[in-house]
Parts: structure tokens; C-alpha cells; sequence
């Protein structure tokens, strides 16, 4: 063997990943993780994650984030939305995570993380906000511990380290106050990964031994770029060479990813320092409803991963468990139909925002120049109204 | 081949290729370039004419596309590189302003930058943040780099070409609102105007309307409703962003005794505060009135259903030419 | 305590211990402000009073650095963060523009952006490249940034104080090449004048010159040697440059009808553009020459024994003088 | 053991560090890279990177680097130059380097690399222009196959990996031909290592699998900031994220230098895709003119890391081997003196530059703002010149 060593195998196979439920339902047991997981396993902290009511939890949480998902892109396609990124697929790495993290902590999503949203429990009209073009965002970060989407890829990471970083001032890492210790769970997706940004976060979180868990959803694409061009080796071995401990999952695993996930965020708030975690899964849909999937991937691609459908997986499961029964199934099916409809509704009887209100928030201080151009505007709007009167628009044939 | 009536992002293709079949050191690189042809499709084709070597997916990281890109040009290559939308720039900034920028003029002029660097921007597409900005003035100020801004067909085609044969780094604003609009292009006889002008694309008499890029169609839709308030504007297409043609600019001036300005980028610090400071030096005693400027406000680019209020249209530009007149 | 006298770095110093004394949440980040003080030892000493969790030397990356404190600003932190030379700001580029700047208006005020970016700024020190930079314009088109330039040792005081205690992202642009001229600095009494207003600092009646930062003493001097000349010059020193204050500006300029405005970085899309084409506007009628500029060259910055032709100086601010009075 | 894997170990001790001369000499034998060094191992290419004559013109080369850097910073302290970065104990590190690239390779420095520049034929007097401000770099990159000094950290490494990309295009990677088949060495520090841009270019090498060796001199200090807030594991792991082989070697060696980066470049070159090297090293002068280091470090680090000179390794290897003498020794020493002189000379020698030239290279192209601004300037100066004449200057008290 060379002195040039990778210590990291090359071959993607053998970077285990960490599977709790086969596609067909299938419970593997796991020591480690369920400690994490369930009461009742050797070593637990007693807040089971795994009961069959949490586990329909998980399940009616799965289908009610996809059916709002769906309705966005219908409601994309009546104009009501600019666009639309749909998390098809996504659900169980996004509801696993949500729910692994404590009500404390603070989650840094990316802008396709509506599980994670549904989890902290923001109403999904407030993430079609930015999509309808109606607000940047939709909610105040400090209130529901969750950071906004954010668009520029990458850009968010760094924050997440930075907020742990104040977590770590204020003296609520490492205290051994499972209420209290807080740890921050920063998202970003595989194609994002490649960002300098994402890198200089993971230097910092490993300088500091920030109480933070980076977690990449490997959805296979960014846009029409397949993984293996962000990286050749599986993306869950990046962080090591940070030091940065790290473990890849089944992320159409709901019970894998929460486990993973709140062991890490455990780990973080213990003051153990920061986690990567990779879910492996796939964006169903195509990247968003601008976009053509067929033009860059085989449909058969599309079928395969159909079948590791994270909702399915968690149902079969509860069957095998017998904890889960039609009337259930067909509730959680009508209250996704309900919450498809309110967003509608909701949606469609959005008014616009008065465009005044763009002057409102560019500073948290009064500052003239923008005062001034307020004032310019609202004269220059008020001139028009008067011309409005005057029917003048109609005279250049123009619309205001 | 005579001319050909293109949408201005066929035009762009049809300049790639051209290029890319005219030299073989031309290459392009950026993020959904290849298979998909680009989020706007202007890639659209090329990947499967000139394969994977010259058609390049990168990872995604702006700093990593342009600074290979520099490393390329080093070794004698031409890098095209695509910056999916005008707000991703900015993780490529230091690479441009400190690199593709300097490098000429770090070796004392022995290695050449010809890298262009296309960036579809402008708003009023109804696009979620960081999809609508114009960052013109952010490049203009920094010496070493050129900036063109097609507004149609023709000049997309050619500037396209133009830019890839320059020798100097070219960011090529590329008007993404108006990509699907179409209008002819003759890739056989090379225009006489250079890019690097400015050009009178209206004359008039009262009072001189420039703007550049995405935001000509609606400088000659005000001047068309101007003309039937007896108003006779001159429009000129700006063209080139860095240099700026400040002597076809001045002249007009001279005629008409009056500057509009009018870009997407907000009014503070944009571009048109250099061209009214230039003009009002250089045209002191022909102003009848001070240049004046439309453009956006002081603010981060607004969510979409209140760009309509930020972006200058018709009515803004009638109000401004109104104000310069009231003079 | 009545006022002390200090070198502007020391004013700065001063500045940064009360306000870490003053409040918890205060922090300082950069690299090798710790231990070391900083290279211009403006950080000096304040590790040893305040520990390392207040005083942070972290790894060698702007994005990070400036992408840790927006995180911190979220979680109730005030963080002060120093990038070393102004030419090495451009790798936090993508963090300033698109989110320092823009995360509070993205929440719809619910987060606040009490962030401070020191940047020791300019030429004129006989550096390497990369180390006398004057990128303000660059800052200064984009709404949400605010930014102060403080030109002697009470504002660099209390600039620093204030841009600490304001809730809005603030760029404080230090005087590199001046750090250790001395002045006064009264720190118990909090100056009348807001930090965001520019002040007169010399009333005259020929010509307005406007200047700022490392500018003001180059300023003031020529207004002196013009003096000799029998030219009155009014001199202000600009303090803001975002927000500018163009009222004070306009006022001065109605008074004495012509401006100059110098500045280090290129006039060519400098601020002074943009002050010049807003003058020209507001005091249209009140020119009795157009607004000029002096400044760098549209070059990258040159090599420290070309400098001195680069930059501004006497003999040139003079001459500025010479073609505005010709008028 | 966790499911969260590291799987580098987190000690710096454990990460083995290659060795082939012992500082007080000693040869110990290393199969994988002996066969590279010399011509007698078994497996080797011929090509005798060790023989005793070539061991005497390494040792002669760190003798007469270190000389003129010595007298750089006296230049500097005479006024001569405006700032100086001594490389001072850094010149196994650069000298090995440089010598294990072949002549066709392309050589990315960052601004302390004086060994690199002298192993390529690089005039020291070249390197001090821009140090003087006479120049922003003092070479042809395409001539002497050497990237200009490069000052923005980390900026230089995608250069670096796109000039790869240019040879790959150029098909002088992977055909066997040793005279034409071509890599890039990547030169960065410990700190630059945690700019994204050096991250972000270990992503495009892996992706593309470029023809580039990154080479790290860890000399344990960026400026006052230990290379431990930079990485908390030995910085060699970094880049195994990426599934980029490395290895860690003792900087201070020239053996285990010169071994290592042929065997990098010419695995690089063969088209096995990039390699990073740390080489163990230390910064024995300030950071520059303009520090003081003994606000951050205790002289008797410095002093241990005396004991570990590298120039003196190698003399007491070839002492060892017998194939160094005092006349030789001396021989070094007197050339090293006139070389440091015929600088001194050719600096304090050198005339400012007229300043009209800074307008020549901005742009390859005309360019009228530039060429207005050219002209405007000359008729200043023209219009002085006269005033000057009749010393107007001087009636104002002020000098040109
Ligand atoms: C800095 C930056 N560059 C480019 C883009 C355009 N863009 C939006 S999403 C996307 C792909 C993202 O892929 P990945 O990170 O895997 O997330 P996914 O879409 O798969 O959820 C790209 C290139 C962007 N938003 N930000
Ligand atoms: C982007 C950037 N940030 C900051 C600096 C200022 N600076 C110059 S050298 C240096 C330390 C570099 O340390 P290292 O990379 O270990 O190289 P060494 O100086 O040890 O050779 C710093 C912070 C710079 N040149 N570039
Ligand atoms: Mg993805
Ligand atoms: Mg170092």
C-alpha cells in the first residue's frame, strides 16, 4: 500500500449506510441507534421516538407535507405560484429530521425543506410566500427556531456555525440540561455541498467545536448534475478530513434519519462538537416546475426510486407492526385532501402586498435616502391616481 | 447564409457554437450547462456537438468555475463560463475582481485573460430572490474588465463572438426578460459598429433617452408614447458597459440639451450616476436640464408580485422625461 | 474623564473596549486580532482583557468569518468583525451583499443585522498589491449596508461606538495610512453631530471640496495652499457614505456654486460619481461649473513606487482647483 | 464504536509522518520512496534524484537561497523594499519541491516561495520587485512554467486546477511520455488551506481528476494564528474527504520532500488523478518585516525548531555519506555571499519606475478610458514640468 493514503475507501458500497427499515417494511435492529430511538433498548434517555403513535405520527406528518407539496405545484401551474420546488421523496429525511431535533434548537433549512418546515411547525402557506412572490419569508426566525429558506446555495452554513457559536457563549452547550443544551442542525443538499462556504463552515465548526450537525439530503441531482460530479466518494466522508465525525443513512428511512439525527444533535449539545450526516435519497420530482427532469435523467431512474418511497416504507412497517389500520390510513388521506384545500383557498385569496411596504424593512434604522424615495414614490403614485381620475392612463393607452 | 430571425438566447447559442467551431480553445464551463442546456436552454445542443471536454457540468462553486477558468486561460484556453442567474455571482466575486480582473496586468501584460463570463440578469421575471439583480455597477468600477449588455438578437450573436475573440476578461449581461424576443441576425457580415460603442437607435430632438440591455424595448416604447405627446426623444443603446462610449453619448447631449437615464439597478451608486456625472462636465453648457435617472430604489430587489413598482416602466420613464422637460 | 489625545488607531481601540465593556453581547472576530492585536494592533490588548470567547482569532476565511457573525447577529450577538486589508474583503463578497445586507429585510425586520465590518482601507502606504484598496462603491449600491468612514480620532471614537450600537449592518472604513495621527477624543460626551451626517470642516466661499477618510488631511492642506492662492475653499469631510448626507452637500455647494470631490478609489463608477451626478441634479441651477472629480485612475491599483502618481496629492487636488475656478 | 465514523485518526501523533533523514542525518530507508529518489532502488525510473552530486546541489541551492533571503530583509530594513516574507527554514520544503517537478510542469507559488522560484530558474532580484514595488510579479508564468506570486490566500489553487484541466484538453496526461506528460503543483499554506476557494479546488480536481498535486507547508503559523485554529487533525486528512490520496512528510527533509512530490506529480501526471502533501515545516523568521512573532510565540519554539534546520539535515547526511567537504562548504558559502551581494547591488541599483507605465498593461485591447486618462496624465505632468521650471513648486512650498 502507498504512504498516499485515502483511509476512506473509494468505492461508494463500502461507506455502510445505515438502513433501520428495508423498503418492505422490514425492522432492522440497530443497538446504537435504538438507544437513540426507543424506550425501551439498553442505554436509552426514556423519550421514545418509536411509538406506534409517533410512528403514525411520522406516517400522517409524511402525507400531509406531500399532499401540500402537490398542491403547490398545482397551484403553480394556475399561476398562483412563480414556482415551485417540490420535496417528493424527501419526506422521510425531512420529517426524521425535524423530529430528532428538540424544540430548542435552531434548524438553518435551504429552500426545498418543507418537511423540516411542517416539523417546526410552520403552516405551509407561509412557505409559498416566497414562492408566490408575496415576501422573502415567510416567518420570524427567533419564534419558531428556524432560520428562512434561503437561495443562495450554501450561504447558509456559515450562519448555522455562527449561531451555534453564540449558543456555546451563552452557556447552554455541554451543561448536561437535556431542556435547555441546544445544538443547531444546518441543511444543505449535495449539489450545495461543493460551496466554498460549506467548506469554511466545517472549518470553523471543527475550530470551535460548535454544537452543530451538518445535514446533506443526497438527492442524487442538483438541477441536471448527477452527485458523483460534486464528489466521487461518498459525500458523507467530506467532513473527515475536518475531524468532523460523520455517518451516511437511508434517508427514505424515517426511523434511520431519526436516529441519526438526534444522536448527532445529542452529541453536539454534549459539547462533542460538530456532526456530518449523510441521507441518501431522491428528489422525485423534477428540480422545480421550471424545470424538465427528462431532459437529463431516465425515467426507469424515476420508477427505481419509486419504490424506496419513504411514505410507503413507514406503512408497511406499521402494518408489519399491525399499528396501523385503514381508517387511520383514510383520515390521514382526507386531512391531506383538507390541508390541500385550505392552501388553496388560502392561496388563491392572497391579496397582493401594497409595493410601499418593499420600503419597510430595507433598514432596521431610519435612513434617509430610502425615506426620501418613499416619498417620492407614494407622490408619484398619488400624481397617478389623480391622472387615473383624469382617465390620462387611457389616453397613452397604457395600464398603470 | 443571410440573415436569420432568432430569439436573442438562440442568438447567443448560435454564437457559442460559431465560436466553439471557429476555435478550438474555446471552451464552456458552468453549472447544467451540458445535458440539460442550461436553465434558459442558451447551452442548449452544444454538449452534444462538442462533447464533455468542451462542454463542461461543473461542481457548483462560482469561485471554482471562474478561477479554473483563469488557470485555462493561463494554459491557452478561452473559457466561456455561465453564471446561472445574476445573484450567484457574488461567491465568484473575489475571482473576478482580484484575478480574472488583474492578472494581465500582475504579469505585465504576458498572459492574457480572454475569458468571458455571461451572466443572465435583470428582473421583471416574477423570479424568487437573487433572480432580478443587476450588479453592472459592481464590474464597471474595477479596472481590467470589459462589460457588454446585448439588447437584441444581432448584437447578442455578435457580441457573443466578440467577446470570446477579445483578449481581455468580457462579462456578457445577458437580458434574461427579453431572451425569447426575437429579431435577425446576420452571423455572415461582421457589424461595423464595435461593440464597445454606443449606438443612436432613435433620433430625436428634445431631449436624449439612454439605456442599455434588457431595458430597450420599454426606452422605445417611451419614446414611441413621448412622440405622440410631441415629444422627440433620442434613444441610445448604451451597448457597452465598461468602457462606456461617452463621446456618442456627449454628442447627442449636445443636440438635444437633455439626458434620461434609465437602468433596472437601483438609481443609488448604479451606472447612471457615473454617465450624469461624465456628461454634466462634459456637456455643461448644452444642459438645459440636469441628467436625471429612472431606475430602481434604494432597497433589496422586492418579492415579485411588488416588482412592477421597483422596476422603471412606461409611466415612470414618461414621468422622468416630464421632469427633465419641465425645465 | 475629559478628552484624551490619541492616534486614530488608538481612538479605535478605545472605541472597541468601551463597547465591549458596555455590552456582553459585543464580540470581536477576525484574524489575529487576538494575541496579536491585529497588524495594525487596533485589536491590542483587548484579548487579554476580554478572553478569547469575546475576542476571537479565527481560521484564515472572510466568508466565514463574516457568515459566523450573521449567525451570531441571529442568536443576539453584536459582532465586530475585521478584515485585515481592504483587499481581502472580497472573498466575504457573497455574505455582505447577500445576506448581511439583505437578512433583515428577508425576515421583514423580525432579525436585525447589528453587524460591523472594519476594513483599515487605502493606499498611500507603500504596500504589495492587494493592500490599498478603496472598494466604498462597491458597498455603497447596495441597500441595507451602511457605511462610515471616519477621518480623525474622535469620529474614529465614536464611529466606532455608534456603528457598535446601530442595528443595521455598518462598513467602517478605516484610515490605514492615517492610523497614527493623534487627535483628540472626548469619550463621556456622546458628539451632537449623528454619525451619519457629513460635516463642514472648513467654511469658504470660492469652491466646495469634498473629501473623506484618509482624504481630510490632504483636503484640508490643499485648502490651505489655495488660500495662499486667494482661493477660499469650503471643505467637508463626507464621514457618511451610506447613507450620504446630501443635504449638508447641496447647501455648501448652493453657497460657494462649484464642488470637487476627491477620493482615492477610481473615479471612473467611484462614489464621487454619484455624489457629483445627485449635486448637479439638486443644485442645477446654482453651478457655476460642472461638479469635478479627482481620484485614481480606471488602473488596478499600482505598484507602491507608482503610487504616488496614482493617488491624489496636492499638486492635483490643486490643479482640480485650477479647472473648476476656470469656469 | 459510533456509527459516526472519522475513521482518520483524531491525534495528530497517529497520522504517520514520512521521514528519510533524521535531523542528525541519518538515512532511513523507504522502499515506496526510495524507488522514486534513486536510480539504484528497486522499481525506480532511472532518473537519480539522490545521487551525491545532486545532494550537494541541493544542499548548495538552500545555502544561496537562504543568503539572498537574509539579504532581503536587510534590503528591506535599508529601505530598499517595502515589506520582505522570509521563507527562512522553509528550504527543504520549496527546494525539494521545486526540484521534484519536472521541467514541463506548471509551478502555482504563493508569495513566500523562494526555494520554488530558485529551483526554477527564477533571478532572485525578480522576486524582490514586487516586494520593492517596482512590479506586480517579475516573470513570464508561461516562460519559466511558474504562476506569479500570488497574495490573495488560496486564490491561486482553481488556477492551479484549471491549468490541469488545460493539460488534459492538451492530451499530455496519461500518455507515458515522461518528457511531455505534465502536472501542476499547488502551493498553499496552513491558513489559506481554510479559504473555500482551496476547497472548492479540491473539488473540481477530484471531480475532473485533474493532473494537480497540492502542496501544503504546514509551517505551523499563519501570521500570529497557530495552524491548529486552522485544523484540529493533521491538515494531510483534509483533502481524503474528497478521496483525494495524501500523505504527511517531514517539510524539513529534502529527501522526504523530493520523494513524495515526484511521486505525487508523477501519479498526477499518469492520470491517476490529484494528491496532497503537507510537508511538516516551520516559518523561522516573522511573518514578515512588518511582525514581531514574539507577541505570539516563545523563542524557544523557535529555538527547538533551530535544531531541526534543514540545511543543516542535509549537510550532516552528506557528511555521513562522506561526499561533503570543507572546501565545498565554503565554496557554498562564498557564492551564497556573492549572491547576496550581486542583490544588494542590483536592488539598491534599480530605478524607480516611470509612472506612466502603470497605464500600459491594464487592458490587452485599447481602451479609451484608459488611454483618455494615459493622455490627461502626460499633459499634467507636462504642464508641471513647465511649473516646475518656473519653480511655481516651489512659490507653493510644496515638492512634486
Ligand atoms: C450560489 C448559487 N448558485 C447557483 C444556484 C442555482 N441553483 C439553485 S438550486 C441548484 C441545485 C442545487 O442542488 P442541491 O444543492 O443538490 O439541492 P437540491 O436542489 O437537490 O435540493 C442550483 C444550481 C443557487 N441557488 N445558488
Ligand atoms: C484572502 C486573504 N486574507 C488575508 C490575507 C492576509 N495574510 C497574508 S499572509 C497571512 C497568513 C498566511 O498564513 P499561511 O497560509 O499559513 O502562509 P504562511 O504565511 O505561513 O506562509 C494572512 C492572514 C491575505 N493575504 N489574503
Ligand atoms: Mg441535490
Ligand atoms: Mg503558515
Amino acid at each position: 500500500m502507498s504512504v498516499f493514503a485515502t483511509t476512506i475507501p473509494s468505492v461508494a458500497e463500502q461507506e455502510p449506510l445505515i438502513q433501520l427499515l428495508a423498503p418492505d417494511g422490514t425492522r432492522t435492529p440497530h443497538p446504537e441507534l435504538d438507544a437513540v430511538i426507543s424506550a425501551a433498548a439498553p442505554g436509552s434517555d426514556g423519550d421514545d421516538l418509536a411509538t406506534p403513535e409517533r410512528l403514525r405520527g411520522y406516517y400522517r406528518d409524511m402525507v400531509m407535507i406531500r399532499a401540500a407539496d402537490l398542491e403547490a405545484t398545482s397551484l403553480q401551474r394556475q399561476g398562483q405560484l412563480g414556482l415551485w420546488a417540490s420535496a417528493l421523496g424527501q419526506e422521510a429525511a425531512q420529517i426524521g429530521a425535524g423530529h430528532a431535533s428538540r424544540e430548542q434548537d435552531y434548524l438553518v433549512p435551504t429552500y426545498r425543506e418543507h418537511g423540516i418546515a411542517w416539523a417546526r411547525g410552520i403552516e405551509p402557506w407561509r412557505l409559498l410566500e416566497s414562492f408566490r412572490g408575496v415576501s422573502h419569508g415567510g416567518w420570524d426566525p427567533n419564534e419558531l427556531r428556524t432560520h428562512p429558506y434561503m437561495i443562495v446555495l450554501g450561504s447558509q452554513a456559515p450562519h448555522a456555525v455562527g449561531y451555534a457559536m453564540g449558543l456555546q457563549r451563552d452557556g447552554v452547550v455541554g451543561t448536561g440540561e437535556t431542556a435547555t443544551d441546544t445544538a443547531v442542525l444546518a441543511l444543505f443538499g449535495d449539489g450545495a455541498s461543493s460551496e466554498g462556504e460549506v467548506s469554511e463552515s466545517f472549518t470553523f465548526a471543527a475550530s470551535f467545536q460548535a454544537p452543530v450537525v451538518f445535514f446533506t439530503q443526497n438527492n442524487q441531482w442538483a438541477i441536471s448534475v448527477p452527485a458523483s460530479v460534486q464528489s466521487r466518494v461518498p459525500l458523507a466522508q467530506r467532513s473527515r478530513g475536518w475531524g468532523i465525525p460523520s455517518v451516511r443513512v437511508d434517508g427514505n428511512d424515517v426511523l434511520a434519519v431519526l436516529g441519526a439525527v438526534r444522536a448527532a444533535l445529542d452529541a453536539a449539545r454534549a459539547g462533542e462538537g460538530p456532526q456530518f450526516i449523510e441521507a441518501v435519497t431522491y428528489r422525485m420530482a423534477a428540480h422545480t416546475t421550471s424545470d424538465d427532469a427528462s431532459r437529463y435523467r431516465p425515467a426507469v431512474e424515476e420508477q427505481e426510486w419509486g419504490e424506496k418511497d419513504p411514505i410507503l416504507r413507514l406503512r408497511r412497517h406499521l402494518e408489519q407492526l399491525g399499528e396501523i389500520d385503514e381508517a387511520f390510513i383514510v383520515r390521514c388521506d382526507e386531512e391531506a385532501h383538507e390541508l390541500a384545500m385550505e392552501l388553496h383557498h388560502h392561496i388563491h385569496g392572497m391579496e397582493d402586498p401594497d409595493p410601499v411596504g418593499m420600503f419597510t424593512h430595507a433598514y432596521a434604522e431610519p435612513h434617509p435616502i430610502v425615506e426620501a424615495e418613499r416619498e417620492q414614490y407614494l407622490e408619484y403614485i398619488a400624481q397617478f391616481e389623480d391622472e387615473n381620475e383624469n382617465d390620462k392612463a387611457e389616453q397613452r393607452g397604457e395600464q398603470a | 447564409m443571410s440573415s436569420t430571425n432568432l430569439p436573442i438566447a438562440k442568438a447567443i447559442t448560435a454564437g457559442l457554437r460559431d465560436a466553439l467551431r471557429a476555435d478550438d480553445k474555446v471552451l464552456l464551463m458552468g453549472e447544467d450547462i451540458g445535458v440539460l442546456g442550461g436553465v434558459f436552454r442558451v447551452t442548449d445542443g452544444l454538449h452534444s456537438e462538442f462533447g464533455s471536454q468542451r462542454v463542461v457540468d461543473t461542481p457548483l462553486a462560482e469561485a471554482g468555475i471562474v478561477g479554473t477558468s483563469v488557470g485555462l486561460a493561463v494554459r491557452g484556453y478561452r473559457p466561456v463560463v455561465e453564471i446561472q442567474f445574476d445573484g450567484f455571482v457574488f461567491p465568484a466575486f473575489n475571482q473576478i475582481t482580484t484575478q480574472v480582473a488583474k492578472m494581465h496586468n500582475r504579469t505585465a501584460g504576458a498572459v492574457h485573460m480572454p475569458i468571458v463570463i455571461r451572466i443572465p440578469h435583470g428582473g421583471g421575471i416574477g423570479a424568487i430572490e437573487h433572480h432580478s439583480e443587476s450588479p453592472e455597477a459592481l464590474f464597471a468600477h474595477t479596472a481590467g474588465l470589459r462589460i457588454l449588455a446585448p439588447s437584441n438578437a444581432q448584437d447578442a450573436y455578435w457580441m457573443t463572438r466578440q467577446a470570446i475573440e477579445c483578449e481581455d476578461p468580457v462579462i456578457l449581461f445577458e437580458p434574461k426578460k427579453r431572451y425569447w424576443v426575437k429579431g435577425d441576425v446576420d452571423p455572415d457580415h461582421r457589424p461595423e459598429l464595435s461593440p464597445w460603442q454606443a449606438e443612436v437607435v432613435r433620433s430625436g430632438t428634445d431631449a436624449t433617452l439612454l439605456a442599455w440591455g434588457p431595458s430597450m424595448p420599454l426606452a422605445l416604447e417611451s419614446a414611441q408614447a413621448a412622440a405622440a405627446d410631441g415629444i422627440d426623444l433620442e434613444v441610445i443603446d448604451a451597448r457597452s458597459l465598461s468602457p462606456i462610449d461617452f463621446p456618442t453619448i456627449a454628442a447627442s447631449v449636445q443636440r438635444t440639451g437633455r439626458l434620461l437615464i434609465m437602468h433596472e439597478a437601483p438609481v443609488l451608486g448604479g451606472l447612471g450616476g457615473e454617465i450624469a456625472a461624465r456628461i454634466s462636465e462634459q456637456c455643461f453648457y448644452h444642459l438645459e436640464a440636469p441628467v436625471m435617472r429612472v431606475g430602481g430604489y434604494h432597497l433589496p430587489y422586492p418579492p415579485a408580485r411588488m416588482e412592477h413598482a421597483y422596476l422603471p416602466d412606461l409611466d415612470r420613464v414618461l414621468d422622468g422625461v416630464d421632469r427633465l422637460l419641465a425645465h
